[in-house]
């Protein structure tokens, strides 16, 4: 079985992709959403609960970084940016899907 | 693939509304079908049609009611907290003698027992919520 | 219940600053009829909704932790703690409900519904679901 | 002493609302006057009628509006967070073309220069949110 | 001028005591509330929040480590427990209030 | 303005994942009639409101961040920027915003509207408020 995990939090304001990415099993994937995708930044404080993370795949909703004004070449390497026709892929490719809320 | 999808947060206060409504044209554009839409929590606060949110900005309530009406789309609204934080159909309205309601088009209030179904009966569950 | 499907209720939050934790349970409750696999998680700030003693007479709310010993009753008995989220807040089982089940097989013997497991065993559980609702 | 209150988050959902009921009640009975209470953000939810709460509950709603009838509290709802969420006074009701109305008693729509006035007015302004 | 700072959610959870702790200025007061009394608890691996933050005084909502089972014995030294009224006494005592959200 | 009360909007959250900064912008602009002393401070993820470049057309949502360019014309010009907030985030002033007001006292010089101050600094110019309001 292989889960594909969202998470919509800034991991700076919550313990939300901590959660995740202590309890997700190893080859899942992690989408980061609305306010999740400022942890997808390079050269924070933070940027190393993904980098760190090297058993799981991430991806990103590319409207929410737009949104946001953050660029994809600020992105931490590695990642790969969906759009939300890529979310619905990425919920059919894998068997479930864990929000961690 | 059947989907359903659970809101978890009421509209405008929290992205979730919206991204699930992307989700969901996402998902029908694919061919995809959407068998239930459950709101829970605040996610009732999807269900009114009492809003008149700003011009230059989504009409969540409304798009809501748009996606029901041209996709077949069923969306249920948790009866219990709905009672909670006032959504109102015609049955709550007189079981519960208020003087009006404010219900959208293409909503339904229900059990939970249909986020149970909609678990059971779907290929995958999708949730959204803070 | 070969057609049954395996259903997980996250736990993540507290009880009482937010309704999660008692709109969760009501979900736990009402799906107990459907005949599937239930399973609960408390992680994180979750596992402070099973602490013992909780007295809202004061903040003049409804106290909803009595109905988690009910669970049991419910066939729901399956009920997993994040041994690393206990550690991390100073707190042991002790300081949690003892919630129980009857296990028809053996002569209705009173077993234990909570397992204490660490990170890595809960997410190879989780891994065996299908449906995981989270709150 | 001269309060004013902020609550942000709606009822039920957040215990932000009964913190500032418990508080509320609290300060008028250390003889303080409450100039304002302003619901905010999903705080305008707190001033609908349309809800019916379970009975061994806090009814929140009616909470508010037997404080605001025994103690003269001026409850007010913003009226660009009430458009977004459905919230709908007599006034509303009329101009934005509404079937029916549910604002609960006591409260009242307004602007949002009611929060700075109540800053301006009172000793101490207190927020309870998210 | 001495403000009274509130704090309503669990340390565990979000960034929120540490914003305020942060920008407290020396001798204030925080009042911890709703889900925020939980970062009273001693024995936890962020009791250091407080324990490390000498020059602020706390206070807990009596009523909500009441409502979650949290015993006074287990807060950490020093933690003062107020009711509702005490709540208002320190609203007054103190010249503003602010909510840290 | 002897009168004027010193209000503070502290900014504490990211926009469009929730709605708290742009019904905070909304508060701002109707305070600003009022004649007070208004001052916001962008802390931790409210830092992220001012990022230049914001684009919500593909999300579908109103894109609020050019609204914070016209608070120069409210009369609205002291607004701080923590720090610590910015490097932890990795950012620095050049991803932000450039927040400009006209000095009537100085021939309508155009004069920068943000300053980046320490968690100290802060603290203290929080000391000095008479009203905050929390978003």
């Amino acid at each position: 079985m292989s889960i594909l995990h969202t998470v919509n939090k800034s991991t700076y304001e919550r313990d939300t992709l901590e959660a995740c990415v202590r309890l997700a099993a190893k080859g899942g994937s992690v989408l980061l959403i609305e306010d999740g995708v400022y942890s997808a930044m390079s050269g924070g404080n933070k940027s190393s609960v993904i980098e760190n993370a090297k058993d799981l795949s991430f991806y990103v909703l590319g409207p929410d970084i737009k949104a946001r004004g953050l660029g994809e070449d600020r992105l931490i390497d590695g990642i790969k940016v969906v759009d939300y026709k890529g979310f619905v892929e990425l919920t059919v490719s894998n068997d479930s899907v864990t929000a961690w809320l | 693939m059947k989907f359903s999808i659970q809101v978890s947060e009421g509209p405008y206060n929290h992205e979730s509304s919206v991204t699930a409504i992307n989700f969901v044209k996402a998902a029908v554009e694919a061919g995809h079908d959407i068998f239930r839409v459950f709101f829970y929590h605040d996610g009732v606060n999807n269900g009114t049609n009492y809003a008149t949110p700003p011009q230059d900005d989504m009409n969540i309530q409304k798009t809501w009611s748009e996606l029901a009406a041209a996709h077949d789309i069923d969306l249920v609204v948790c009866v219990a907290a709905a009672q909670r934080r006032g959504i109102v159909d015609e049955g709550e309205m007189t079981r519960n003698k208020k003087d009006g309601m404010n219900i959208m088009d293409g909503f339904r209030i229900s059990g939970l027992g249909q986020l149970i179904e909609a678990g059971i009966e779907s290929d995958r569950l999708v949730v959204f919520g803070d | 219940m070969s057609d049954a499907k395996k259903f997980m209720y996250i736990n993540r939050k507290a009880p009482y600053g937010t309704i999660y934790a008692w709109e969760s349970l009501e979900v736990v409750l009402i799906g107990a009829a459907f005949d599937q696999e239930v399973s609960l998680a408390f992680v994180d700030d979750g596992v402070y909704q099973l602490m013992k003693g909780q007295d809202t007479t004061e903040v003049g709310i409804k106290n909803f932790s009595p109905t988690y010993a009910a669970l049991g009753d419910y066939d729901v008995n399956k009920i997993y703690i994040e041994k690393e989220s206990l550690e991390a807040r100073g707190l042991t089982l002790d300081d949690l409900q003892h919630l129980v089940w009857e296990d028809e097989d053996e002569d209705w013997a009173e077993k234990d519904s909570i397992r204490v497991v660490t990170s890595a065993e809960l997410a190879e559980i989780f891994e065996q679901q299908d449906i995981t609702l989270s709150f």
